[in-house]
């Protein structure tokens, strides 16, 4: 009757709330393992004994969807989030997020602006995109920092290595030592989506009612308090 | 249980574990290695120690992904170790272990090598008159003068293997109680908002583990030390 | 032959060719310093494979070159007395001992090792490490682990040359008894002339690599063409005798061919097989027997060879009996007693000038 | 050209030489740590041991930012070293050397620990009565004695380098041509589905150099060693 | 006192505990293996750390546990040749014996290198690296390497042991000019009587980590007495002499005391001093004066103690001129003559039976 789920690191905090619920209300355990998405996603590829899978990026679980990997019919877009400017300092000045926004100068000379990598991790392919449809990439590029994940390029912010950065909006909620100083227009980016589907190998019965949890009002509200944007 | 709770716990229980089985299953071939590389001459011996290295040279992602790869269930030998012996290593501790014990035999092969290479071969020789073959050469001169060494190795090895990370979680992921380790659950808190507090309670945990085991290698080895020079 | 050995290797700037041929007992190799000496062992025991060779003990080959042999160090059940000790460092000197006998597999004789750590005087140590050990010490333990081994070859690199007068003495008698008592060749590298005279069947002098003189001790040793190999000082002859009997003053009184020979307390019953070897330098020589001297042993000899070098001194060989002695005198009495061929003369020997160490047993006939 | 792009040349360039630096800035304090534990006894001694060893204990993500933390910009000894020095080590090359060197250390210093353990006191002694001094003593004997440990410690260090990935990229983030060693660029390939391919490549490139190193590290020492025993 | 030394200590199973002072000159440490030769030697070196005790050299304090002062190795300016050589692996024989010079700082004469390389026989090893000597090469290079680093006191342990008697011959001579060319005072220790009688100007005998016998060299060497602590064999006079010529036959004429002495060739100019160490056992007496004898030498004495032990043998000490003979005869014989204190009777010594290394030089007279 146990569940086990794959899911992206940054997951953690609302799904550790949302499954020692559930398990207090069906008294079925849930097994939750994080790790990057492209890990987690070749695991499965090799067998992995996941039966359900929430990615961070679309383009895994559309790898694993080509393969066959997924149960037909389960997947579905679980979650969104935002993506935002964040500054160091717990009260920085706010700044109008458009083409007209003067990164270079907000950076200074010496300023690295972080970000994940923005070739590969999604945080920073969504962040590319945006500042490259909002005509900023070009000048900015030479002074971006790239982390190997979101958090680490929110740790640099926080810091005050680097004074400006682009994560979710579900990472700067909680910490501190920044604030968000705009939000990047939705439809400067590619929508930013996390997906979620039972595994093909699954033979849990209880996977299908846990992925139905997560659809839940408390799954949702325990998302959202950690700032993600609960899509359907 | 008030400083760690108890999914805590179980990473650091499954993390000794672990590293104690790398560091004991790996040692016999450690020891068998570092001396074919210190005393053998043989063609490919350039190729082994090279191959010994690797993890070492290699991102550790790479060596998890590799791992994978092979030794995942889908992977050639993860087959073919399920179908005639049973033994499945992705997503079990075992796994962990496996990827621990590779990620750590560089550094045991070469202390344990070092130490052989300090051995006198005037002693392995006066052993061979005496009419020891070489296996008994080995086990009642050449062994006793290098447990220092191998005693080392083994620390270094063990430590190693309590830290380490990148092919762990890219081997056999991230599970509770079956392959998370102290540093994998170490990354998963940090990769939260808040989850520093408990990542750095763990880091302390995993510090004082190591160390104790590191000092208690020392002590150990001075004493042997001593009592091979007599006083 | 028991031993036979043929070597030959080049080194940068050294060049061994050896080779010789021996009977049993004990085979002296006997040279300078950087002769050859070690190296010539060390390719019996296996530890150095030379570029060609042969090497067979009581006519079992453990190396030839030509037949494409080569045993390995430890099938060869030698026991190999290094010129450096080599003890093991983590083994207290009691298991250092007992060490080869493990291998050997004979019998484990309680008695056999305390035998052996009572005559090396090394009772004290056999709990300590060799670290703690001063050099002599080790080297004593060294002999007895290779001893204990039960080796059919017994190899020894200057096994004493760390011990003093005291111990050598003590460990000499027991030398003589392997060679006498057992089969076991030994191979036994010295500088010592007193010791080669004393225990060697057989020597091989070498020279740069190459053996310049080989045969039965009492032939090389007597013979005056050999001396400027042997070393002057060190020229000496064996003589073969038998125990009459011990006078209560001390003195043994013991039968050569050429008549009685008086020497201090010779530890063998009447009747035992003795030999004495009698430094040239100590034999003084007169042409009438002399009266009213200290010196007990007066034989009467005839001269038979006259060997002037370019020094001072001039080698004489006599004809005692059955046997051949070498006397050392100046060339100045040579000269004074009109020393020559045929012509026959006394010569004397103190007793006490024959160490206890020049006198050897032959067949253990001792007590 | 053709095999990799010039982003991942670069890449390759980049890591030579945070490699080489890495390794032959900490060689000198490596060799005084290892004589430090081998030969001498000091109060803290232990202390000294067991922080030398911490960045192999430690996932290497903790290291990276207790680094970002000593050594960014607003760290205290970033500061202090921006201030006196002009020294920027934050998303410089200079840093990842840094986090590569630390992240090396551990090895280096056992590697040539070990081989000083084996160098016999005596001749040290020797060297002494003859006039020399410690110093003296340690250059003109100890040094050369151990200058195989000392290699194959430096050759560890930099195959390590070389795979450093998780304190590296945590400390000093990756832009191209600054900071982007071949682990990172490893890393990204990896993290895209059909990036496998331009990561083994890379993989290949960073093996050839590593063990290129290795096996001329292991001549080296094979042809010293032989010179002293004289063959 | 040139040389003063105390050390106490205490090892598990072994007390030490040696107290003498020494004028300039050679000081020989005699006493059997396990003595504590060894220790007290590195004790004066610095390298190991007593219990208790004081070192000084020519009154410059090395050590003083009741001061509190304790000079490291590398302060005290000595040359120390081990008992195993420790030579520098990693360093061709050149740069071994050039190793100490360096720190010496004194003046660096080519030809003084050229001198010891040749006396010590190494020419041909200079490029070779010690793994490639053989054992008596290795002690040769050691012997070189203190002797070049300009060292204010020589510790010598056993430094020939490892060597043949004919480089023991040339390296003696040195050794003498050493200790009568320089102040450089030398700690000797070795096994043999004949090393230790011809270089030693005082002798410390050591048993069981204590002094057993002490004083000037010919004192305690011709002392009946001290025969049981340097063992029976080794018992010998020293006699004082100065050489008046060489004649054509290889003979050189020694004025002593008591008369003429005659010996081959030695090597000092009409004038110089020699020492001459005569071994109680080549000693014959005789009543009359023999005639018809090879012996050449020939000295009227008179008997003043006579010593009988429990064995065949008798010691007597015999006045000839100033000095004192000792000579070992059988009891048998010193009844028949009735030896006795006060009796005159001739001593009979062999030329030959002297060996070059018992004839020594005083104060550098050497050809
Ligand atoms: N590896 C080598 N390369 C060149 N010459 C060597 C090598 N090993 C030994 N020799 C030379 O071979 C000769 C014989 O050495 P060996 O050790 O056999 O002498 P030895 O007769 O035992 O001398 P000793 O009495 O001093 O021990 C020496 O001149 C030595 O320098
Ligand atoms: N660390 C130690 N612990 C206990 N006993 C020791 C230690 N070191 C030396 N000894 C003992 O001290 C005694 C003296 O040793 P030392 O080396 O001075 O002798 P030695 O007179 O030089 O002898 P050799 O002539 O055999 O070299 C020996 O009995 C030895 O066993
Ligand atoms: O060095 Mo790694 O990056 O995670 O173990
Ligand atoms: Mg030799
Ligand atoms: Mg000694």
């Amino acid at each position: 009757g146990d569940v086990t789920v794959f899911a992206a690191a940054s997951l953690r905090t609302a799904l550790d709330g949302i499954a020692a619920g559930w398990k207090a209300e069906t008294g079925h355990a849930v097994t939750l393992s994080y790790a990057g998405s492209s890990a987690l996603a070749r695991q499965i590829e090799q067998g992995a004994p996941a039966d359900i899978f929430i990615s961070s990026s679309v383009d895994w679980m559309d790898l694993l969807e080509t393969e066959a990997l997924l149960a037909p019919g389960t997947r579905r877009d679980l979650l969104g989030n935002t993506l935002v400017l964040v500054a160091h300092g717990p009260d920085a000045a706010p700044v109008g997020i458009g083409p007209a926004l003067d990164l270079p100068a907000l950076l200074g000379p010496e300023g690295r602006l972080a970000m994940a990598l923005v070739d590969a991790v999604p945080a920073g392919v969504y962040g590319r995109q945006a500042l490259e449809s909002l005509g900023l990439w070009e000048r900015v590029a030479p002074q971006v920092a790239q982390s190997d994940n979101v958090r680490t390029a929110l740790a640099l912010v926080a810091s005050g290595e680097a004074p400006l950065g682009i994560v979710y909006g579900s990472d700067a909620v909680a910490e501190p030592g920044v604030s968000v100083i705009g939000t990047f227009p939705e439809d400067s980016h590619a929508p930013i989506v996390y997906p979620v589907a039972q595994t093909a190998d699954s033979d849990s019965a209880a996977a299908a009612e846990f992925l139905a949890h997560l659809g839940s009002p408390a799954a949702a509200a325990s998302f959202a308090r950690q700032g993600f944007i609960v899509l359907e | 249980m008030g400083f760690l709770g108890p999914e805590e716990w179980q990473a650091v229980a499954l993390s000794l574990k672990v590293s104690l089985w790398a560091t004991l299953a790996s040692l016999p071939l450690g020891i068998l290695v570092a001396h074919a590389l210190a005393r053998w001459r043989f063609p490919g011996r350039q190729v082994l120690n090279g191959l010994v290295h690797l993890p070492l040279i290699l991102p550790p992602v790479v060596t998890g992904y590799l791992l994978l790869i092979a030794f995942g269930r889908r992977g050639p030998f993860g087959a073919f170790l399920e179908e005639t012996f049973g033994i499945v290593l992705a997503f079990r501790w075992t796994g962990a272990a496996l990827a621990a014990a590779i990620m750590a035999f560089p550094l045991m092969v070469r202390a344990i090598r070092l130490s052989i290479e300090a051995v006198d071969p005037k002693l392995e020789q006066a052993a061979a008159t005496l009419g020891a073959s070489r296996p008994w050469v080995f086990l009642t001169v050449t062994l006793p003068l290098i447990l220092p060494g191998i005693l080392a190795g083994a620390i270094l090895a063990f430590a190693k293997a309590m830290g380490e990370f990148g092919a762990t979680i890219t081997f056999v992921s991230n599970i509770p109680g079956q392959t998370q380790t102290v540093p994998s659950a170490i990354y998963a808190f940090l990769q939260v908002p808040g989850g520093e507090g408990a990542a750095m309670r763990l880091v302390m945990v995993s510090i004082a583990l190591a160390l104790g085991a590191l000092l208690l290698s020392e002590w150990i080895s001075t004493r042997v030390a001593r009592r091979i020079a007599g006083r | 032959m028991s031993l036979s050995i043929a070597i030959r290797h080049a080194f940068a700037g050294f060049s061994l060719d050896v080779s010789f041929q021996a009977p049993p007992g004990v085979t002296a190799l006997f040279g300078r310093s950087g002769a050859g000496k070690t190296t010539v062992v060390n390719a019996v025991a296996g530890l150095f494979r030379p570029d060609a060779g042969r090497v067979a003990v009581n006519g079992w080959e453990m190396f030839d070159t030509a037949a494409g042999r080569w045993l390995p160090p430890h099938r060869r059940h030698l026991g190999y007395v290094f010129q450096e000790g080599r003890l093991f460092p983590h083994l207290t000197v009691r298991q250092n001992l007992t060490y080869g006998r493990w291998f050997a597999g004979g019998p484990r004789d309680a008695a056999e090792v305390a035998r052996i750590v009572a005559m090396l005087g090394i009772d004290r140590l056999l709990d300590r490490r060799p670290a703690a050990l001063s050099g002599g010490e080790k080297q004593r333990v060294a002999i007895g682990r290779a001893l204990l081994s039960h080796p059919r070859l017994l190899l020894m690199d200057e096994p004493l040359a760390a011990l003093d007068e005291a111990r050598k003495a003590e460990i000499l008698p027991y030398l003589e008894r392997l060679r006498d008592q057992t089969d076991i060749p030994i191979l036994y590298v010295s500088h010592s002339v007193t010791e080669v005279a004393r225990l060697a069947t057989t020597v091989i002098a070498l020279e740069s690599g190459r053996v310049v003189k080989q045969g039965p001790a009492a032939e090389v040793l007597a013979d005056p063409q050999a001396v400027p190999a042997l070393g002057v000082r060190e020229a000496g002859s064996v003589l073969a005798g038998r125990v009459l009997r011990h006078d209560p003053d001390g003195l043994s009184e013991i039968a050569v061919s050429a008549g009685r020979f008086f020497l201090p307390q010779v530890a063998a019953e009447p009747g035992a097989q003795v030999r004495i070897r009698i430094e040239a330098q100590d034999v003084i020589l007169s042409r009438g027997r002399p009266e009213g001297l200290s010196a007990l042993n007066i034989l009467p000899a005839t001269v038979s060879e006259v060997r002037r070098g370019t020094g001072p001194g001039v080698m004489v060989q006599l004809r005692a009996g059955d046997d051949l002695i070498l006397a050392r005198i100046t060339r100045r009495s040579a000269d004074l007693l009109g020393i020559a061929p045929g012509m026959t003369c006394f010569c004397i020997v103190k007793s006490v000038a024959i160490a206890r160490r020049n006198v050897g047993l032959i067949r253990g006939d001792a007590v």
